[in-house]
């Protein structure tokens, strides 16, 4: 049987919290041996993950981020989760540069930053309830 | 994490270490704005030191290059660091700033009016 | 108002996760800003009581193991909870030198380290109901 | 992580690289053990490239000690290392393993039979 793991990881939506899931994400991932670029794509990816969650899902209200990771044999799948404002049209918030919120500097380059460093990204999301990003990544896959 | 300011003249040369992310590029843009309000035109950004970055990071370079357009300066980044490379290419930046892997470098070129 | 943040871990009671769970506790701890004594010291007493959820609590089997921190000021406070097997008599359980898997290379001194590494340990267990560990760190208290 | 072993007629020196922890301990005892099984006498722990050390690593040394002492051997511990020294002197092992700054201080205290 394959090698498998599990955690999960509640923490507050503050800015000074993204350099720590970045932290969590890379530790967790180490258990693959992963090469300094892939553990570079997963810290970028869910980087931008959770600063979504803290600038567009509660929009600097404080509130909980959940982020999930497991690992099956090289399969690395990540969650950032969020219970804020949603996300209405998905398919448009997804596209490069698109961005709600040019006036604060967002360059509207974060999706495409999660879909071009993971394998998968799938994003489920309900105006009003908040969003779910789940992203995949096959570790070593080339070794 | 910290952010040095070197002048060459009218250009103000701008160290970054750490991690630019969300967090850190707000801190680090009040106080590039700020420096640079006393009198400059073109602005480098050293990313030598720098070890992460990911979109708000392109956000943070975007917003400096207006405002030092919309001074009639220029913006130049140096980035020899092929992990940061790798947003920075995706983000298509490079269309319109130019990256150089040396302080002089981008100088010599920003002098050239590059 | 003071800084202050939160956060809640949830893992498996692997034991390639204790050396996980540290990590994560450093980085959470690294928003305080402590020396490097003063980690190692944290390291070590979330160490302790994580091994002990994974030994003594769980025996081995697969379960969560929470580890929960909180910065409020400059103060420090971690939780290790497990849902295991619980200690019978806590007072024995914390004697130096005191362990009840002295054939596994036990020490018996997981406890004293948290005592002796941390400012304050509070320890609460129900047999068959499980165990948690609540410890205190003030760090730079001497800046 | 890893364990390097090195020969010095019946002494068996074991370098020991990264973190002592309940999980790693159970790696490093296995190998030790089966080291020491060719023909050792004396054991001597290198902590030099260790950089964490919780009370499983004194369960282990404790281990070792035991193992050694029952084949008329001795044991004893390099650790420049402080911040492992507070675990170690906390356990009181110190009163019957002697610490050395350097593997060649150890190899000759053992041979004057300290
Ligand atoms: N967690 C979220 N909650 C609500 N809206 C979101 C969330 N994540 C992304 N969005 C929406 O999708 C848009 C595009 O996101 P992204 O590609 O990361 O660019 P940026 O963050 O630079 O705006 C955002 O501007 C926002 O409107
Ligand atoms: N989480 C726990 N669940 C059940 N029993 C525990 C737990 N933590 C500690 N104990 C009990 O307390 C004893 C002493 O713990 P400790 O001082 O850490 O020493 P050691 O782990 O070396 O045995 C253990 O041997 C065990 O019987």
């Amino acid at each position: 049987m394959s090698y498998s793991n599990k955690m999960e990881l509640k923490f507050l939506s503050k800015s000074q919290n993204e350099s720590f899931a970045r932290t969590v994400i890379a530790a967790f991932a180490a258990q693959l041996d992963p090469t300094v670029e892939e553990i570079a794509d997963i810290k970028t990816a869910v980087s931008e993950a959770v600063t979504n969650s803290i600038i567009h899902g509660y929009e600097g209200k404080i509130d909980y981020i959940i982020l999930k990771a497991e690992i099956e044999g090289n399969k690395l799948t990540v969650e950032v989760i969020d219970n804020g404002v949603g996300i209405e049209d998905i398919e448009k918030a997804m596209e490069p540069l698109y961005t709600t919120k040019p006036d604060e500097d967002r360059s509207g380059m974060g999706f495409t930053v999660m879909q071009t460093f993971m394998d998968e990204l799938v994003v489920e999301s309900e105006k009003g309830k908040g969003t779910k990003v789940r992203m995949t990544k096959y570790i070593n896959s080339g070794k | 994490m910290g952010i040095k300011f070197v002048e060459k003249n009218d250009t103000l040369i701008v160290k970054i270490k750490g991690e630019l992310d969300h967090h850190t590029s707000d801190i680090f843009k009040d106080a590039i704005n700020t420096e640079y309000q006393k009198g400059f035109k073109n602005i480098i950004l050293d990313f030598e030191k720098l070890n992460f970055m990911d979109s708000s990071g392109i956000g943070m370079i975007l917003g400096r290059y207006k405002m030092a357009k919309d001074n009639d300066g220029k913006l130049a980044i140096v980035c020899a660091n092929s992990r940061l490379l790798k947003v920075i290419e995706l983000s298509g930046i490079l269309r319109i700033i130019n990256c150089y892997d040396t302080i002089e470098e981008a100088i010599k070129n920003m002098q050239r009016g590059i």
